[in-house]
Protein backbone atom coordinates (compact mmCIF):
# COMPACT_ATOMS: atom_id res chain seq x y z
CA UNK A 1 0.00 0.00 0.00
CA UNK A 2 1.45 3.36 -0.83
CA UNK A 3 -0.43 6.46 -0.58
CA UNK A 4 2.02 10.09 -1.63
CA UNK A 5 1.43 13.49 -2.79
CA UNK A 6 2.29 16.29 -3.29
CA UNK A 7 1.24 18.21 -0.12
CA UNK A 8 -1.53 20.22 -1.05
CA UNK A 9 -1.61 23.23 -3.96
CA UNK A 10 -1.27 26.09 -1.62
CA UNK A 11 2.45 24.40 -0.98
CA UNK A 12 5.49 24.34 -2.42
CA UNK A 13 5.60 21.84 -5.16
CA UNK A 14 8.94 20.33 -3.97
CA UNK A 15 7.26 19.36 -0.23
CA UNK A 16 6.33 15.82 -0.50
CA UNK A 17 4.49 13.63 2.23
CA UNK A 18 3.83 9.65 2.23
CA UNK A 19 2.72 6.91 3.86
CA UNK A 20 3.74 3.42 3.14
CA UNK A 21 4.80 -0.16 3.55
CA UNK A 22 7.80 0.19 1.56
CA UNK A 23 11.09 1.34 2.85
CA UNK A 24 12.86 4.52 1.72
CA UNK A 25 16.07 5.68 0.67
CA UNK A 26 17.47 8.81 2.49
CA UNK A 27 19.98 9.65 -0.29
CA UNK A 28 17.79 10.13 -2.32
CA UNK A 29 15.35 12.14 -0.60
CA UNK A 30 18.03 13.95 0.62
CA UNK A 31 18.95 14.68 -3.52
CA UNK A 32 15.55 16.16 -3.75
CA UNK A 33 16.10 18.37 -1.43
CA UNK A 34 19.37 19.60 -3.14
CA UNK A 35 18.55 19.59 -6.38
CA UNK A 36 18.29 22.52 -8.48
CA UNK A 37 18.00 24.80 -4.99
CA UNK A 38 20.77 27.29 -4.43
CA UNK A 39 19.01 29.59 -2.17
CA UNK A 40 18.94 27.05 1.05
CA UNK A 41 22.14 26.98 3.02
CA UNK A 42 20.36 24.65 5.33
CA UNK A 43 19.11 20.73 5.43
CA UNK A 44 18.07 18.96 8.28
CA UNK A 45 16.57 15.45 8.54
CA UNK A 46 15.36 13.12 11.50
CA UNK A 47 15.53 9.18 10.46
CA UNK A 48 13.72 6.93 12.88
CA UNK A 49 14.70 3.38 13.57
CA UNK A 50 13.00 0.51 15.05
CA UNK A 51 15.66 -0.16 17.79
CA UNK A 52 16.03 -3.22 19.68
CA UNK A 53 14.83 -2.22 23.52
CA UNK A 54 11.87 0.06 23.96
CA UNK A 55 9.95 0.65 27.68
CA UNK A 56 11.68 -2.36 29.41
CA UNK A 57 11.25 -4.98 26.56
CA UNK A 58 13.81 -6.57 24.16
CA UNK A 59 12.39 -5.48 20.77
CA UNK A 60 12.42 -8.55 17.91
CA UNK A 61 10.06 -6.36 15.30
CA UNK A 62 7.45 -3.68 14.95
CA UNK A 63 3.66 -3.97 13.33
CA UNK A 64 2.39 0.13 12.59
CA UNK A 65 -1.38 0.27 12.72
CA UNK A 66 -2.67 3.86 11.19
CA UNK A 67 -5.86 4.99 10.28
CA UNK A 68 -5.60 5.01 6.60
CA UNK A 69 -8.51 7.98 5.72
CA UNK A 70 -6.84 10.32 8.31
CA UNK A 71 -2.60 9.75 8.62
CA UNK A 72 -1.99 11.91 5.16
CA UNK A 73 -4.66 14.77 6.66
CA UNK A 74 -2.82 14.77 9.68
CA UNK A 75 0.48 14.85 8.51
CA UNK A 76 -0.04 17.27 5.76
CA UNK A 77 -1.75 19.50 8.60
CA UNK A 78 1.38 19.31 10.65
CA UNK A 79 3.67 20.44 7.28
CA UNK A 80 1.22 23.16 6.90
CA UNK A 81 1.28 24.58 10.32
CA UNK A 82 5.93 24.48 10.44
CA UNK A 83 5.38 26.19 7.11
CA UNK A 84 3.21 28.68 8.87
CA UNK A 85 5.86 29.27 11.52
CA UNK A 86 9.22 29.01 9.66
CA UNK A 87 10.63 29.64 6.34
CA UNK A 88 11.36 26.42 4.88
CA UNK A 89 11.39 25.63 1.26
CA UNK A 90 11.20 22.18 1.08
CA UNK A 91 9.44 19.63 3.69
CA UNK A 92 9.52 15.93 2.73
CA UNK A 93 7.86 13.71 5.11
CA UNK A 94 7.72 9.52 4.77
CA UNK A 95 5.83 7.92 7.57
CA UNK A 96 6.04 3.35 7.11
CA UNK A 97 3.23 1.55 7.92
CA UNK A 98 2.94 -2.81 8.30
CA UNK A 99 5.43 -5.10 9.67
CA UNK A 100 8.87 -3.50 10.41
CA UNK A 101 11.86 -5.43 11.86
CA UNK A 102 15.08 -4.15 14.08
CA UNK A 103 17.04 -1.29 12.15
CA UNK A 104 14.07 -1.14 10.02
CA UNK A 105 13.76 2.88 9.36
CA UNK A 106 10.18 3.88 10.21
CA UNK A 107 9.90 7.74 9.53
CA UNK A 108 11.98 10.16 7.72
CA UNK A 109 11.69 14.00 7.91
CA UNK A 110 13.63 16.11 6.00
CA UNK A 111 13.18 20.04 5.91
CA UNK A 112 15.59 22.86 3.74
CA UNK A 113 15.82 26.74 4.56
CA UNK A 114 18.12 29.32 3.87
CA UNK A 115 18.30 29.38 7.98
CA UNK A 116 20.11 27.24 10.25
CA UNK A 117 17.56 27.78 13.14
CA UNK A 118 14.28 27.65 11.02
CA UNK A 119 15.59 23.89 9.42
CA UNK A 120 16.30 22.92 12.98
CA UNK A 121 13.02 23.90 14.81
CA UNK A 122 10.65 22.88 12.08
CA UNK A 123 12.13 19.14 11.62
CA UNK A 124 11.84 18.96 15.13
CA UNK A 125 8.63 20.28 15.52
CA UNK A 126 6.90 18.16 12.97
CA UNK A 127 8.43 15.30 14.53
CA UNK A 128 7.44 16.21 18.23
CA UNK A 129 3.94 16.60 16.54
CA UNK A 130 4.21 13.85 14.25
CA UNK A 131 4.45 11.73 17.69
CA UNK A 132 1.27 13.29 19.47
CA UNK A 133 -0.93 14.16 16.85
CA UNK A 134 -1.16 11.49 13.87
CA UNK A 135 -2.73 8.05 13.84
CA UNK A 136 -0.24 5.58 13.75
CA UNK A 137 0.05 2.86 16.85
CA UNK A 138 3.18 0.61 17.22
CA UNK A 139 2.71 -2.91 18.67
CA UNK A 140 5.59 -3.97 19.62
CA UNK A 141 6.94 -7.85 18.71
CA UNK A 142 9.11 -9.07 22.35
CA UNK A 143 10.85 -11.92 23.25
CA UNK A 144 7.74 -12.04 25.80
CA UNK A 145 5.22 -11.71 23.74
CA UNK A 146 3.41 -8.47 21.74
CA UNK A 147 2.66 -5.60 23.65
CA UNK A 148 0.97 -2.07 22.53
CA UNK A 149 3.78 0.68 22.97
CA UNK A 150 2.54 3.09 25.61
CA UNK A 151 2.38 6.37 24.94
CA UNK A 152 4.92 8.86 26.69
CA UNK A 153 4.33 11.90 29.03
CA UNK A 154 7.69 13.19 27.92
CA UNK A 155 6.15 13.33 24.66
CA UNK A 156 3.23 15.42 25.62
CA UNK A 157 5.83 17.76 27.24
CA UNK A 158 7.77 17.78 24.19
CA UNK A 159 5.06 20.37 22.42
CA UNK A 160 4.86 22.47 25.28
CA UNK A 161 7.88 24.19 24.39
CA UNK A 162 6.31 24.89 20.45
CA UNK A 163 3.37 26.43 22.52
CA UNK A 164 4.41 30.19 23.23
CA UNK A 165 6.05 30.77 19.45
CA UNK B 1 -26.27 6.99 10.22
CA UNK B 2 -23.05 7.54 12.10
CA UNK B 3 -20.21 5.47 11.33
CA UNK B 4 -17.85 4.54 14.14
CA UNK B 5 -14.61 3.26 13.71
CA UNK B 6 -11.74 1.40 16.28
CA UNK B 7 -8.12 1.25 16.32
CA UNK B 8 -5.32 -0.47 17.99
CA UNK B 9 -5.65 -2.10 21.34
CA UNK B 10 -8.99 -0.53 21.62
CA UNK B 11 -10.10 -2.23 18.79
CA UNK B 12 -8.50 -5.46 19.58
CA UNK B 13 -10.23 -4.64 23.52
CA UNK B 14 -13.99 -4.41 21.65
CA UNK B 15 -12.77 -7.20 18.98
CA UNK B 16 -14.87 -4.42 16.34
CA UNK B 17 -13.32 -2.27 13.72
CA UNK B 18 -16.52 -0.81 13.19
CA UNK B 19 -20.25 -0.28 13.54
CA UNK B 20 -23.05 2.15 12.45
CA UNK B 21 -24.69 3.49 15.28
CA UNK B 22 -28.52 5.48 14.91
CA UNK B 23 -28.59 8.67 16.32
CA UNK B 24 -30.84 11.66 16.41
CA UNK B 25 -28.02 14.07 15.42
CA UNK B 26 -26.18 16.62 15.40
CA UNK B 27 -25.60 15.68 19.34
CA UNK B 28 -21.53 15.26 20.85
CA UNK B 29 -18.56 12.98 20.81
CA UNK B 30 -19.65 12.30 24.68
CA UNK B 31 -23.51 11.31 23.35
CA UNK B 32 -22.10 8.45 20.84
CA UNK B 33 -19.91 7.06 23.13
CA UNK B 34 -22.74 7.01 26.03
CA UNK B 35 -25.11 5.32 22.97
CA UNK B 36 -21.84 2.58 22.36
CA UNK B 37 -22.29 2.30 26.35
CA UNK B 38 -25.62 1.80 26.32
CA UNK B 39 -25.42 -0.89 23.68
CA UNK B 40 -22.29 -2.44 25.10
CA UNK B 41 -21.76 -2.45 28.85
CA UNK B 42 -19.32 -4.75 28.27
CA UNK B 43 -17.24 -2.24 26.71
CA UNK B 44 -17.15 0.00 29.81
CA UNK B 45 -13.71 -0.21 31.03
CA UNK B 46 -12.51 -0.06 28.04
CA UNK B 47 -14.59 3.05 26.06
CA UNK B 48 -14.36 4.79 29.63
CA UNK B 49 -11.19 5.54 29.31
CA UNK B 50 -10.16 9.48 29.68
CA UNK B 51 -7.10 8.45 27.77
CA UNK B 52 -9.15 7.71 24.57
CA UNK B 53 -8.35 9.93 21.96
CA UNK B 54 -11.09 10.91 19.17
CA UNK B 55 -11.57 12.42 16.04
CA UNK B 56 -14.75 13.38 13.47
CA UNK B 57 -14.50 13.20 10.01
CA UNK B 58 -10.57 12.57 10.20
CA UNK B 59 -10.12 15.29 12.74
CA UNK B 60 -8.96 15.24 16.31
CA UNK B 61 -11.49 16.68 18.33
CA UNK B 62 -12.29 16.80 22.49
CA UNK B 63 -15.61 15.02 23.07
CA UNK B 64 -18.01 18.02 23.46
CA UNK B 65 -17.26 17.97 19.64
CA UNK B 66 -20.57 18.31 17.61
CA UNK B 67 -21.39 15.07 15.85
CA UNK B 68 -23.90 15.27 12.83
CA UNK B 69 -25.72 12.76 10.22
CA UNK B 70 -22.85 10.91 8.19
CA UNK B 71 -20.14 11.35 10.00
CA UNK B 72 -17.49 8.73 10.70
CA UNK B 73 -16.33 9.31 14.19
CA UNK B 74 -13.04 7.37 15.67
CA UNK B 75 -12.06 6.37 18.58
CA UNK B 76 -8.29 5.29 19.80
CA UNK B 77 -5.70 4.99 22.48
CA UNK B 78 -2.93 7.72 22.30
CA UNK B 79 -0.89 7.42 19.38
CA UNK B 80 2.61 6.56 19.05
CA UNK B 81 3.85 6.48 15.68
CA UNK B 82 7.35 8.12 14.62
CA UNK C 1 44.41 18.15 2.34
CA UNK C 2 42.88 15.69 4.54
CA UNK C 3 42.58 15.82 8.50
CA UNK C 4 40.59 12.99 9.33
CA UNK C 5 40.38 11.17 13.12
CA UNK C 6 38.52 9.38 15.40
CA UNK C 7 37.92 12.09 17.99
CA UNK C 8 39.48 10.72 21.07
CA UNK C 9 40.08 7.80 22.85
CA UNK C 10 37.72 8.63 24.93
CA UNK C 11 35.30 8.74 22.93
CA UNK C 12 33.23 5.75 20.90
CA UNK C 13 35.03 4.15 17.85
CA UNK C 14 31.98 4.99 16.12
CA UNK C 15 33.00 9.07 16.68
CA UNK C 16 34.51 10.64 13.23
CA UNK C 17 35.67 14.31 12.54
CA UNK C 18 37.02 15.26 9.38
CA UNK C 19 38.29 18.85 7.77
CA UNK C 20 39.01 17.94 4.31
CA UNK C 21 39.09 19.83 0.70
CA UNK C 22 36.99 17.23 -0.86
CA UNK C 23 33.42 16.54 -1.03
CA UNK C 24 31.25 14.36 1.24
CA UNK C 25 28.49 11.60 0.79
CA UNK C 26 25.61 11.95 3.29
CA UNK C 27 24.69 8.68 2.40
CA UNK C 28 27.90 6.96 3.19
CA UNK C 29 27.89 9.45 6.79
CA UNK C 30 24.13 8.20 7.43
CA UNK C 31 25.27 4.24 7.01
CA UNK C 32 27.76 4.70 9.49
CA UNK C 33 25.59 5.62 12.01
CA UNK C 34 23.53 3.18 11.21
CA UNK C 35 25.24 -0.02 10.40
CA UNK C 36 25.39 -2.68 13.35
CA UNK C 37 23.53 -0.18 15.49
CA UNK C 38 19.92 -1.45 16.76
CA UNK C 39 20.68 0.81 19.85
CA UNK C 40 19.67 3.69 18.20
CA UNK C 41 16.39 5.13 17.59
CA UNK C 42 16.69 8.18 16.12
CA UNK C 43 19.46 10.13 13.56
CA UNK C 44 19.51 13.75 12.70
CA UNK C 45 21.66 15.24 11.22
CA UNK C 46 22.61 18.87 9.29
CA UNK C 47 23.97 19.72 6.20
CA UNK C 48 25.17 22.97 5.23
CA UNK C 49 25.44 24.61 1.54
CA UNK C 50 26.36 27.02 -0.73
CA UNK C 51 23.79 29.72 -0.97
CA UNK C 52 23.19 31.62 -4.10
CA UNK C 53 22.25 35.23 -1.77
CA UNK C 54 24.05 35.94 1.46
CA UNK C 55 24.25 39.31 3.49
CA UNK C 56 22.91 40.94 0.37
CA UNK C 57 25.25 39.78 -2.09
CA UNK C 58 24.69 37.36 -5.51
CA UNK C 59 27.32 34.65 -4.19
CA UNK C 60 29.37 32.73 -6.84
CA UNK C 61 31.48 30.99 -4.79
CA UNK C 62 33.26 30.58 -1.29
CA UNK C 63 36.66 30.64 -0.45
CA UNK C 64 36.79 28.63 2.84
CA UNK C 65 40.27 29.36 5.02
CA UNK C 66 40.75 27.95 8.50
CA UNK C 67 43.55 27.46 11.05
CA UNK C 68 44.55 24.21 10.53
CA UNK C 69 46.54 23.24 13.81
CA UNK C 70 43.60 24.53 16.16
CA UNK C 71 40.73 23.39 14.00
CA UNK C 72 40.56 19.54 15.08
CA UNK C 73 40.79 20.77 18.43
CA UNK C 74 38.21 23.08 18.92
CA UNK C 75 35.73 20.85 16.86
CA UNK C 76 36.77 17.66 19.17
CA UNK C 77 36.42 20.12 22.84
CA UNK C 78 32.71 20.82 20.77
CA UNK C 79 31.65 17.20 20.31
CA UNK C 80 33.15 16.43 23.63
CA UNK C 81 30.57 19.14 25.13
CA UNK C 82 27.80 17.80 23.19
CA UNK C 83 28.66 14.14 24.80
CA UNK C 84 28.76 15.40 28.29
CA UNK C 85 25.25 16.81 27.88
CA UNK C 86 23.26 14.53 25.74
CA UNK C 87 23.37 10.48 25.62
CA UNK C 88 25.01 10.25 22.40
CA UNK C 89 25.97 6.93 20.74
CA UNK C 90 27.70 8.22 17.50
CA UNK C 91 28.84 11.61 16.26
CA UNK C 92 30.27 12.25 12.51
CA UNK C 93 31.25 16.10 11.79
CA UNK C 94 33.07 16.61 8.63
CA UNK C 95 34.18 20.73 7.29
CA UNK C 96 35.30 21.35 4.26
CA UNK C 97 38.01 24.17 3.62
CA UNK C 98 39.57 25.74 0.74
CA UNK C 99 37.63 26.93 -2.69
CA UNK C 100 33.90 25.92 -2.91
CA UNK C 101 30.97 26.59 -5.70
CA UNK C 102 26.94 27.42 -5.89
CA UNK C 103 25.36 24.61 -3.90
CA UNK C 104 28.24 22.69 -3.11
CA UNK C 105 28.11 21.09 0.52
CA UNK C 106 30.03 22.84 3.14
CA UNK C 107 29.84 20.55 6.71
CA UNK C 108 28.00 17.57 7.73
CA UNK C 109 26.94 16.98 11.34
CA UNK C 110 25.20 13.57 12.30
CA UNK C 111 24.60 12.57 15.43
CA UNK C 112 22.56 9.02 16.74
CA UNK C 113 20.92 8.60 19.80
CA UNK C 114 18.18 6.24 21.24
CA UNK C 115 16.51 9.27 22.13
CA UNK C 116 14.52 11.78 19.77
CA UNK C 117 15.29 14.68 21.67
CA UNK C 118 18.80 14.13 22.93
CA UNK C 119 19.23 13.72 18.84
CA UNK C 120 17.90 17.17 18.01
CA UNK C 121 19.37 19.01 20.49
CA UNK C 122 22.75 17.78 20.19
CA UNK C 123 23.52 17.75 16.75
CA UNK C 124 21.73 21.64 17.00
CA UNK C 125 24.22 22.62 19.64
CA UNK C 126 26.89 21.15 17.47
CA UNK C 127 26.16 23.41 14.98
CA UNK C 128 25.61 26.46 16.77
CA UNK C 129 29.21 25.68 18.85
CA UNK C 130 30.91 25.47 15.22
CA UNK C 131 29.88 28.84 14.28
CA UNK C 132 31.18 30.75 17.07
CA UNK C 133 34.09 28.46 18.35
CA UNK C 134 35.70 26.81 15.10
CA UNK C 135 38.16 28.92 13.08
CA UNK C 136 36.73 28.95 9.89
CA UNK C 137 36.59 32.26 7.73
CA UNK C 138 34.38 32.15 4.72
CA UNK C 139 35.23 34.79 1.68
CA UNK C 140 32.41 35.14 -0.80
CA UNK C 141 32.72 35.48 -4.37
CA UNK C 142 30.13 37.87 -5.45
CA UNK C 143 29.83 39.32 -8.88
CA UNK C 144 30.68 43.05 -7.28
CA UNK C 145 33.81 41.26 -6.05
CA UNK C 146 34.97 39.22 -3.17
CA UNK C 147 34.28 40.06 0.56
CA UNK C 148 34.83 38.15 3.76
CA UNK C 149 31.51 37.23 5.39
CA UNK C 150 30.92 39.01 8.48
CA UNK C 151 29.77 37.23 11.72
CA UNK C 152 26.48 37.77 12.69
CA UNK C 153 24.87 38.72 15.96
CA UNK C 154 22.24 35.98 15.71
CA UNK C 155 24.73 33.51 15.58
CA UNK C 156 26.10 35.14 19.04
CA UNK C 157 22.78 34.97 20.37
CA UNK C 158 22.48 31.32 19.49
CA UNK C 159 24.82 30.02 22.08
CA UNK C 160 22.16 31.80 25.01
CA UNK C 161 20.00 28.68 24.30
CA UNK C 162 22.54 26.36 25.55
CA UNK C 163 24.09 27.82 28.13
CA UNK C 164 21.35 27.35 31.23
CA UNK C 165 21.24 23.63 30.09
CA UNK D 1 60.27 33.27 21.40
CA UNK D 2 56.69 34.03 20.90
CA UNK D 3 54.98 32.76 17.42
CA UNK D 4 52.32 35.12 16.35
CA UNK D 5 50.38 34.18 13.61
CA UNK D 6 46.75 36.44 11.85
CA UNK D 7 44.16 34.58 9.63
CA UNK D 8 41.57 35.83 7.42
CA UNK D 9 40.58 39.84 6.81
CA UNK D 10 43.45 40.75 9.71
CA UNK D 11 46.09 38.63 7.71
CA UNK D 12 45.10 41.08 4.29
CA UNK D 13 45.05 43.78 6.50
CA UNK D 14 48.26 43.58 8.51
CA UNK D 15 49.72 41.74 4.97
CA UNK D 16 51.57 39.23 7.38
CA UNK D 17 50.72 35.66 8.26
CA UNK D 18 53.07 34.78 10.69
CA UNK D 19 56.08 36.52 12.75
CA UNK D 20 58.28 35.98 16.04
CA UNK D 21 58.33 38.28 18.83
CA UNK D 22 60.78 38.16 21.51
CA UNK D 23 59.18 39.34 24.99
CA UNK D 24 59.84 38.86 28.39
CA UNK D 25 57.09 36.19 29.63
CA UNK D 26 54.83 35.17 30.90
CA UNK D 27 52.95 38.08 30.36
CA UNK D 28 49.40 38.66 28.56
CA UNK D 29 47.54 38.85 25.20
CA UNK D 30 46.98 41.94 25.70
CA UNK D 31 50.62 43.01 26.36
CA UNK D 32 52.01 40.88 22.96
CA UNK D 33 49.22 42.73 21.20
CA UNK D 34 50.71 46.40 22.75
CA UNK D 35 53.80 44.92 21.52
CA UNK D 36 53.01 44.05 18.34
CA UNK D 37 51.12 47.83 18.16
CA UNK D 38 55.12 49.14 19.52
CA UNK D 39 56.50 47.88 16.34
CA UNK D 40 53.99 48.30 13.78
CA UNK D 41 51.68 51.40 14.70
CA UNK D 42 50.22 51.24 11.15
CA UNK D 43 48.72 48.18 12.97
CA UNK D 44 46.40 50.05 14.94
CA UNK D 45 43.07 50.32 13.07
CA UNK D 46 43.25 46.84 12.03
CA UNK D 47 44.67 45.08 15.96
CA UNK D 48 43.16 47.14 17.98
CA UNK D 49 39.64 46.54 16.83
CA UNK D 50 37.47 45.00 20.03
CA UNK D 51 35.73 42.08 18.10
CA UNK D 52 38.77 40.79 17.18
CA UNK D 53 39.48 37.03 18.61
CA UNK D 54 42.37 35.30 20.00
CA UNK D 55 43.88 31.95 21.06
CA UNK D 56 47.19 30.72 22.96
CA UNK D 57 48.54 27.79 22.15
CA UNK D 58 45.16 26.93 19.94
CA UNK D 59 42.26 27.36 22.49
CA UNK D 60 40.68 30.14 22.25
CA UNK D 61 41.41 32.75 25.11
CA UNK D 62 40.27 36.65 26.25
CA UNK D 63 43.27 39.16 26.35
CA UNK D 64 44.17 38.38 29.99
CA UNK D 65 45.23 34.97 29.51
CA UNK D 66 48.74 33.97 30.03
CA UNK D 67 51.28 33.67 27.57
CA UNK D 68 54.91 31.67 28.31
CA UNK D 69 57.95 31.78 25.92
CA UNK D 70 57.24 29.63 22.81
CA UNK D 71 53.72 29.35 22.56
CA UNK D 72 51.78 30.35 19.42
CA UNK D 73 49.60 33.44 20.26
CA UNK D 74 46.61 33.99 17.33
CA UNK D 75 44.77 37.01 16.13
CA UNK D 76 41.73 36.86 14.18
CA UNK D 77 38.44 37.96 12.95
CA UNK D 78 34.99 36.57 14.79
CA UNK D 79 35.21 33.39 12.40
CA UNK D 80 32.52 32.55 9.54
CA UNK D 81 32.63 28.55 9.71
CA UNK D 82 29.56 26.18 9.17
Amino acid sequence: MTDSSNVSDSHSDFDFLSVQEQDFDVAFEYAQLRENNSQDGAIVFFSGLVRDFNQGNDVTGLYLEHYPAMTEKALAKIIEEAKSRWPLSRVRLIHRVGQLYLSDQIVFVGVSSSHREAAFEACHFIMDYLKKKAPFWKKETTKKGDWWVESLEKDEKALDKWQDQ
Amino acid sequence: MINVVFFAQLREQLKTDQLQLELSTPCTVADVQQALLDNHPQWQEFLANRALMCAVNQDMVQSDAMVNDGNEVAFFPPVTGG
